[in-house]
């Protein structure tokens, strides 16, 4: 089912005795949600996430536009008619059933064709907690469960109903890597095989770009950037999502445009081209810098992070935004820690450049 | 065992110290009665400065029995307090409690007319006879009393008069019963006849213990030998229980607890009979001073005060009644002769004269009696219908006039109950024949046993009687016995197994 | 770092429970236990404070007393009939209460009148209402006869009409207490159980019975507790409808049976009172752990 | 799933539902409104009526024809009821205060603490909850009396000082907070009675209030044990006063002059309630933490 | 100050039906935190990490075993007098405190010498406040607080009393990426600075690695290996610590040591020395696959995903345990998409031989 958000508003009233006017927690968000795909909405924490699906379950009563499911116009109707599944951030397990109860509770309130036969129910539910892997665990109390347990029930409860819509939010901030990477990929297996339409919210923007079809990127209640993940981390619209996407960040150094180069500093790092004179933003992809005695960038080095597969070269730049730069090379590249300097040049497809003033992306001719 | 020891007086009355004593006492109809005590507390203080009385007023001498005994298994009785000789019975079972007064009424210093005293006191040949006699208890004086009343019958004698009778010298009973049959005519839409209206209880008795109490005296029957012997239960009350039932069932004769206050009806003329006590003479006829009904309720007509119904007019029996003083005993010998002083004190004749002319209540000395005030007060009846109303001191009267009728119960611990139970039987018969049932023999039956166990009068006094065979358990008892042993088997059952299962466990 | 060990433990929940172990001791266990060596001093008397024995003879009497066996009838009748009644009623106005915004306001403070005034003024308007008198048939009758019944005195009338007067009355007392538990009982469920199950596709009434009952099930089980000791121990409102002899209206409680007792006439029977209370001592108590045993398989705590 | 929903049906009956059910329970609330209405109005009634338009009264008026404020007047004249009140007031308020130290310790004991012999000291507090107050009152007096107590502020209260009902009723509120505070403020650093003063209470402030204001209007009603252990006018309560009230006008049984003492009487609870209501109802939010 | 943990166990009764005995959530874990150091505690969901912080902090009293802060045993001090800070994995915020309430709440506890004043208390709490983002909320609720929110108060709280111990419970798992990698920065270098001992439990192991000094490694309450992480991550003593570490996954081969060599199916892909012949487990890293249009290891392709600046080369092998490979490469790396196959070649250093019957390591000669 594809799902319309028409100019969806949502506003808390203020609580800070400084600031004043409403909390605009979602910002005339107007979106198609394509049939069948799988959404990651990801944004800075408070930019409006989980009222976003609030605002599509039917929790929170939209101050102001329109919610479509298919054609039809759900704004007004119960979250218990709209047939959606959703995980909550803080899980909401009930507290009196055990693991087993929570999993059925959904079931048992199908009506009609739907309803379910105990051992069916039973079937279902077993199959859900074995795809999150809580099949030891079923009598238990939500109250003796870990964190990762109990996110993992709230993750079978969602799933085992088969809605139509479903609505993740952040399922999988409590799981350690492996169950993180296999439980996504269960999502994502059932999610391509039942069409369910679903929207995933989640901060690690690795996650959100590994299985999205579609990612949204949200600030301050406002929507920047809504696109396929590659395409948005390969060619951001502004500042902010350039800087939100990426691990580590992109390092943004204080650059100026001069006769078709971009200067850094004194050094003039990159040609572009079509672009007048100004003083902009320079963003670098970590991965955009590559090793070399001669580079351009000249940073002073201050450590070499080794991260697995792959190093990370710490260094500082007077031009730069952030406090250290962060490149990254294969673990194979040797870095001499005891030198003081490093050298960097840069990939030109790894750079972008921004607006001083408003931060917008200032794109080559 | 209680036991009274005699009290020693002492040689003076100490005026150094300062002494606090508490005075409960009850104020039951009037409010000018409260003034009359805090006054007569006023005087004797001025009298007696170095004596302070702390009143405390009760409205129902149940209440002040019930605080009493309370406060003697704390040893916090009052000093002084106003009582019903039944009660001083109870409260002699404890160990010198309540100071026996024989002594202390003849001490030629501080005693009755006593020398030392500093008011005017009456001697002990003043107080009526009779009157003093009702508080002697086991040969000894327990109390003094304070006013005497009796019951009395206020008669709408308009309505008889319509009825096409005439009041006889001395009502009977017979009489009475004829004349409310005859006032429970109706007509067609179901309104009396008499008055009128749709309401009409011809004959309404105040005091059902009084009714039945009164009648078996004047029939010479039996109700209670001296020493505390129980006779209520015989065949001239089940015949009286049997008329009573005839005419409650014709609507002739009801009651004060099942309908309300004689004088509302009486004075409403929805009533023709009304027997109350004198002390509340007040309340009754078309002028009453006081009364519960607004104007607007009141039938004008001739109110007639007479003697209680009789079955021998030319012996007529009536009943005495009325509040008694008691002194509790005290550490202190000098706290008694204070509360003596002031028990006295209220039989002078400032205090009697003022609180019998309250109501239709009679000074129990011949001192006040015979005083030019009250004299005064009694020649002018009917002058005004505020102090002076002629129902109120006509009631008094007739206790004035037939003090030489009135009789007193047997008074041992238990009789209050069994003057309770002897209401009792006839509200309980009235009740019946209310809601349609037979009264028959059976029915008497059942009832005296009833109210038997009701008011114990099986063990009247359970520090002496012994422990009585009760026979086999009644099956509601044994079945509530079973319950609680099942339960717990229950319950001890399921917490052993769950500690088997945790045991189990681990 | 300061160590105190020692005084960790149960030290400190005793020092906690210290002052209300002292005044329930002294005013309440230390009379417990006067009357429980009372009640096997065989005919007590106050005023003497002598006994002419000591045994069993006190329950035995007792359990002969046709009216204590009354009473223990009355009582167990309005147990049964007003803890359920009033505790199923109260929840179900609670939760219409919680369900409703407007007037919501308006009609809690006035199901909270009733604890606020005196009790006996409410039980002279309640004999108002149905009481019989030569004049008229009472309020309640009027209503009757509207209905086409024919009137009842529930006042001096048979058992069962003294009965279910005395059970509204009771009723309509322990009401306001009931409602304002169970009101904040329901306010104070947290919302994200109510926003889950609604998510899930759960009806209102499923809601209900699967997560609002278990979520509120200790305040319940409280009503449970504290309604049956409460009726148990009803006697005040027996008097303000029947007057002070309870036993002759037949309509006398336990409690009101120990209180005749004591201070019946000829200076009252402390022991067969104390005696009586002890057995309804007991009954209660047993009751209770019952309660308490069951309210472990069914009351949730979070 | 291939089920079609039509919403805009869905979202009808719906409405038709809710319209229907709140109907219902409307009619339900102001049935029980009426109910419990009934008996006051009665009493407002019964309170301007004069004492002898009362007792003439053969068929109950639901609406007063000569309505009169002299009830009230005597209410005020014929008793000291301003003194009565005073008493009240101090007798209420330190049986209040104290009895919510002692209960809120006691009840944190029980739901929070941990010790030996929990389970039976509890179930032996709520077992003394069963002892009619009837039975226990004589022996209190004999208490009181030898602690020469009678006639003071001390032996009036401290009787009352707890109420089991009380702290059963707080102890299950104080379980219903959720345990993670407890741990939380422990790893803070908190002691076990700062937490009870500046977690526990705050949350559980309702019912404390709830409380509070049950424990006042019992006290303000109470009438039997007061009217025991004093037999000074000057240590009397409003409850004595009613009863005064109702026995004093003329012997018999005022029932309007009782009336009109019984509202003057409820007045400042009724009062106190409304002023407080908002903070009875409000809830315990349980925000901030997860499930 | 130095945390001693000498047997540290504790059993949770069970309620399975079927299972029986204890859960054991902690099993005789012994170890010394070293003073003023930054341990990281790893390990999947329900392994006990939760368990040993609530252990370390007093808030569960262990079974058996003890702990000691420095020399003295406080196995049996309450929590209130260890001095430790901690952030709960579910936040565990004051409800009835505002924010900035909450964060002062710990410092109102202080007694005696370390009083503060009430102005100094401000000072530290909105410092604490400003390392985290949230001086905005301070007047708010926290049920007004996006789950992120809630989550950057609990830290503050922990940090604001600079404890002696610091125990962080995924402190960081509802932040997105940037904030996350700040916090973390700011958590090490308020660490660094005060040398405050901390554990820090986290599911995500680059996290886990980039700031621990040391990391423990637990499996179902049993310590696997404990030590720096790089060492632990280029040095896996078994099977499940090898598992456990780098995402994404390492991949497991079935193979065989046959006369010196490793083989898998019918490949040699890898001399080893000194290991007799058997059939053993062969991790490779993702980063251990050399794209080789020779290599001896045939995978069929499955696709390639992009991450930002990497591509991971998705395909499958028979003989592999995973149901996926994935290889890791830059992205300036091309992969015909359209062919069947791809061939790699094995870094020997990535590739890890464990027992097939224990999951022991098996090291070269
Ligand atoms: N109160 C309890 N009763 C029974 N079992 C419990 C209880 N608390 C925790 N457990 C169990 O103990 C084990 C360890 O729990 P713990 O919370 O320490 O895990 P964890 O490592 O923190 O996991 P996560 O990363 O998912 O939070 C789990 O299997 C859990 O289910
Ligand atoms: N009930 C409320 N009252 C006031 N403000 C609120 C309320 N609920 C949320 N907010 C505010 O609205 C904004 C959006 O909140 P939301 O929960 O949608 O954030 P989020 O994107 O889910 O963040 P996170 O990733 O931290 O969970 C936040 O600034 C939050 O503080
Ligand atoms: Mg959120
Ligand atoms: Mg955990």
């Amino acid at each position: 089912m594809k799902i319309q958000l028409q100019n969806l508003t949502k506003k808390f009233p203020n609580r800070n005795k400084k600031a004043q006017g409403d909390v605009i927690a979602v910002d005339h968000f107007t979106y198609e949600i394509p049939d069948g795909k799988l959404i990651g909405l990801l944004g800075p924490s408070g930019c409006g996430k989980s009222t976003t699906l609030n605002l599509i379950c039917g929790l929170e009563k939209p101050t102001e536009g329109q919610i479509f499911f298919g054609d039809r116009d759900v704004t007004k109707l119960p979250p218990e008619h709209r047939g959606v599944g959703m995980v909550f951030q803080n899980y909401a397990l009930y507290p009196h059933l055990s693991v087993k109860q929570n999993i059925l509770f959904p079931l048992e309130n199908f009506k009609g064709e739907q309803k379910l036969s105990k051992s069916e129910m039973l079937e279902r539910a077993s199959q859900a907690a074995g795809l999150v892997q809580i099949e030891d665990l079923m009598d238990r109390k939500p109250s003796e469960l870990s964190g990762g347990q109990q996110q993992r029930v709230a993750i079978a409860r969602a799933l085992v109903k088969m809605p139509h819509v479903l609505l993740l939010d952040e399922p999988l901030s409590n799981l350690d890597a492996r169950l993180r990477l296999q439980t996504r990929e269960e999502i994502r297996k059932i999610q391509r095989a039942t069409q369910i339409t679903t929207v995933f919210v989640t901060h690690d923007q690795e996650e959100a770009m590994s299985i999205s079809d579609e990612i949204v990127v949200m600030k301050q209640g406002v929507v920047q950037q809504i696109g396929k993940p590659q395409e948005v981390y390969d060619d951001p619209v502004n500042l902010f999502v350039a800087k939100f996407l990426g691990t580590p960040p992109i390092n943004i150094f204080h650059g100026k445009v001069q006769n078709g180069r971009l200067t850094i500093g004194k050094a003039a790092v990159l040609p572009v081209s079509g672009i007048p004179d100004q003083e902009v933003w320079a963003g670098v992809r970590p991965e955009g810098f590559l090793l070399q005695e001669d580079g351009p960038l000249s940073c002073s080095l201050n450590g070499v992070e080794v991260m697995g597969r792959d190093i990370s070269i710490v260094s500082t730049h007077p031009d730069c935004e952030n406090t250290l730069i962060r490149a990254i090379a294969g673990s194979e590249n040797g870095v001499n820690t005891a030198s003081e300097t490093v050298r960097f040049a840069l990939k030109p497809g790894k750079v972008f450049l921004f607006d001083k003033n408003n931060g917008e992306r200032i794109r080559e001719a | 065992k209680g036991g009274q020891k005699s009290f020693s007086i002492p040689e003076q009355l100490d005026t150094s110290r300062q002494y606090e004593i508490t005075f409960w006492a009850k104020n039951d109809t009037n409010k000018t009665q409260t003034d009359i005590y805090k006054k007569a507390i006023t005087d004797f203080q001025t009298l007696y400065p170095n004596i302070t009385v702390n009143l405390r007023l009760y409205t129902d001498y149940g209440k002040i029995y019930n605080d009493v005994i309370t406060n003697i298994a704390t040893d916090t009785t009052p000093n002084v307090c106003i009582t019903y000789p039944d009660h001083i019975a109870t409260y002699l079972t404890g160990n010198s409690t309540v100071v026996p007064l024989d002594g202390l009424i003849t001490d030629p210093r501080y005693g009755l007319g006593g020398s030392e005293l500093l008011f005017d006191s009456p001697r002990q040949d003043e107080i009526i006879e009779q009157f003093l006699e009702e508080c002697s208890l086991n040969g000894q004086i327990y109390a003094l009393p304070f006013m005497r009343s009796t019951e009395s019958c206020y008669i709408n004698k308009t309505y008889v008069e319509k009825l096409g009778y005439t009041l006889p010298d001395t009502l009977t009973w017979d009489f009475i019963w004829e004349v409310s049959e005859a006032a429970t005519a109706k007509d067609a839409d179901g309104n009396y006849l008499i008055n009128g209206q749709s309401v009409m209880i011809p004959f309404i008795y105040k005091s059902t213990d009084n009714m039945m109490i009164q009648m078996l005296k004047q029939k010479d029957a039996g109700y209670a030998s001296a020493n505390g012997e129980i006779q209520l239960f015989n065949d001239t009350t089940t015949q009286l229980l049997y008329t009573i039932a005839e005419h409650a069932k014709s609507g002739a004769f009801s009651t004060f607890k099942i309908s309300s206050y004689p004088a509302n009806f009486l004075n409403a003329g929805q009533c023709i009979f009304a027997i109350d006590s004198t002390a509340g003479a007040t309340w009754m006829g078309t002028n009453a001073p006081l009364s519960d009904i607004s104007e607007e309720a009141f039938v004008d007509f001739e109110t007639e005060v007479m003697m209680i119904p009789q079955f021998d007019p030319e012996h007529p029996r009536m009943i005495s009644q009325g509040p008694s003083v008691c002194v509790f005993n005290k550490k202190d010998p000098q706290e008694v002769l204070a509360s003596w002083l002031f028990t006295q004190y209220l039989l002078t004749n400032e205090v009697q004269i003022a609180y019998s002319e309250t109501e239709g209540y009679v000074p129990v000395t011949s001192k006040a009696q015979d005083s030019p005030a009250y004299q005064d007060y009694l020649s002018r009846c009917g002058e005004d219908n505020a102090l002076h109303y002629d129902v109120k001191i006509k009631a008094s009267r007739l206790l004035l006039d037939h003090v030489d009728d009135t009789f007193v119960t047997p008074v041992f611990n238990g009789s209050a109950s069994l003057r309770s139970a002897s209401g009792q039987l006839v509200e309980e018969v009235t009740k019946a024949v209310r809601r349609k049932k037979e009264v028959n023999a059976a029915f008497i039956n059942d009832l005296y046993d009833d109210v038997a166990s009701l008011y114990h009068l099986n063990e009247s006094s359970p520090a002496s009687a012994g422990k009585a065979d009760l026979g086999p358990l009644p099956p509601t008892a044994i079945a509530l016995l079973s319950c609680l042993a099942g339960a717990w088997v229950l319950i001890l059952a399921y917490i052993i197994r769950q500690a088997m299962k945790k045991l189990r466990k681990t | 770092m300061k160590n105190d060990n020692s005084f960790s433990g149960s030290g400190k929940a005793w020092l906690y429970l210290l002052p209300a172990f002292l005044f329930l001791g002294v005013f309440m266990i230390y009379p417990l236990i006067d009357v429980f060596i009372y009640s096997f001093e065989e005919g007590y008397n106050f005023a003497s404070q002598t006994s002419f024995g000591t045994g069993g003879y006190n329950y035995s009497y007792v359990l002969h007393d046709p009216y204590f066996l009354q009473a223990v009838k009355n009582t167990f009748l309005l147990v049964l009939i007003t803890v359920p009644v009033s505790t199923g009623l109260a929840l179900l106005i609670s939760v219409a209460l919680s369900s409703v915004k407007p007037l919501r306001d308006l009609f809690q403070t006035i199901y909270f009148l009733p604890y606020v005034t005196n009790t006996l003024a409410v039980g002279l308007v309640f004999m108002v209402l149905f009481k019989k008198t030569a004049y008229s048939d009472g309020l309640v009758n009027l209503l009757i006869h509207w209905f086409g019944g024919s009137s009842v005195d529930f006042i001096d009338g048979p058992y069962w009409a003294k009965m279910t007067v005395l059970c509204l009355y009771t009723i309509w007392v322990v009401m306001p207490f009931k409602i304002l538990i169970l009101t904040s009982a329901l306010a104070s469920v947290n919302q994200n159980y109510y926003r889950a199950a609604q998510v899930d596709g759960t009806s209102k009434l499923r809601i209900f019975t699967r997560i609002t009952l278990p979520m509120i099930s200790p305040m319940l089980f409280y009503l449970v507790i504290t309604g049956f000791i409460g009726a148990f121990k009803a006697y005040s409102d027996a008097v303000a409808l029947f007057g002070t002899d309870l036993n002759a209206a037949g309509m006398n409680t336990i409690v009101g049976y120990v209180y005749d007792m004591l201070y019946g006439s000829s200076g009252g029977y402390p022991s067969y009172a104390s005696a009586a209370a002890i057995l309804l001592f007991a009954i209660v108590l047993t009751i209770t752990c019952i309660n308490l045993l069951i309210s472990r398989k069914h009351v949730h705590y979070i | 799933m291939g089920v079609t929903m039509d919403y805009r049906q869905i979202e009808k009956s719906e409405k038709r539902h809710r319209r229907i059910t709140h109907t219902l329970v409307y009619i339900l609330l102001i049935f029980w409104a009426l109910v419990v209405l009934f008996p006051f109005y009665w009493m407002l009634l019964t309170s301007v009526k004069s004492y002898g338009s009362y007792n003439a009264e053969r068929v109950p008026a639901f609406w007063p024809i000569s309505p009169t404020l002299q009830n009230y007047a005597d209410a005020f004249t014929t008793v000291p009821l301003a003194g009565y009140l005073l008493n009240t007031l101090i007798f209420t308020l330190a049986t209040t205060a104290i009895m919510l130290v002692v209960i809120t310790l006691a009840a944190y004991a029980f739901a929070r603490l941990s010790f030996r012999g929990k389970n039976i000291a509890f179930t032996l507090l709520l077992s003394l909850m069963m002892i009619p107050n009837e039975l226990v009152i004589i022996t209190n007096y004999a208490t009181v009396t030898n602690l020469d107590m009678r006639n003071t502020f001390l032996g009036l209260i401290l009787p009352s000082v707890t109420s089991v009902f009380y702290i059963y009723l707080l102890k299950e509120n104080f379980e219903l907070v959720p345990d993670e505070l407890y741990r939380a403020a422990k790893a803070d650093g908190t002691s076990d009675f700062k937490y009870l003063w500046k977690v526990m209470i705050p949350i559980c402030k309702p019912t404390l209030v709830t409380i509070t204001i049950l424990k006042m209007i019992e006290c303000w009603n109470s009438y039997v044990w007061p009217r025991l252990v004093t037999d000074d006018p000057s240590f009397y309560l409003v409850s004595n006063g009613i009863q005064e009230i109702r026995e004093n006008g003329f012997g018999r049984e005022n029932i309007p002059a009782m009336m009109a003492a019984v509202v003057v009487i409820s007045v400042p609870l009724i009062l106190l309630f409304l002023v407080f209501r908002k903070k009875i109802m409000e809830g315990v939010s349980r925000g901030g933490t997860k499930g």
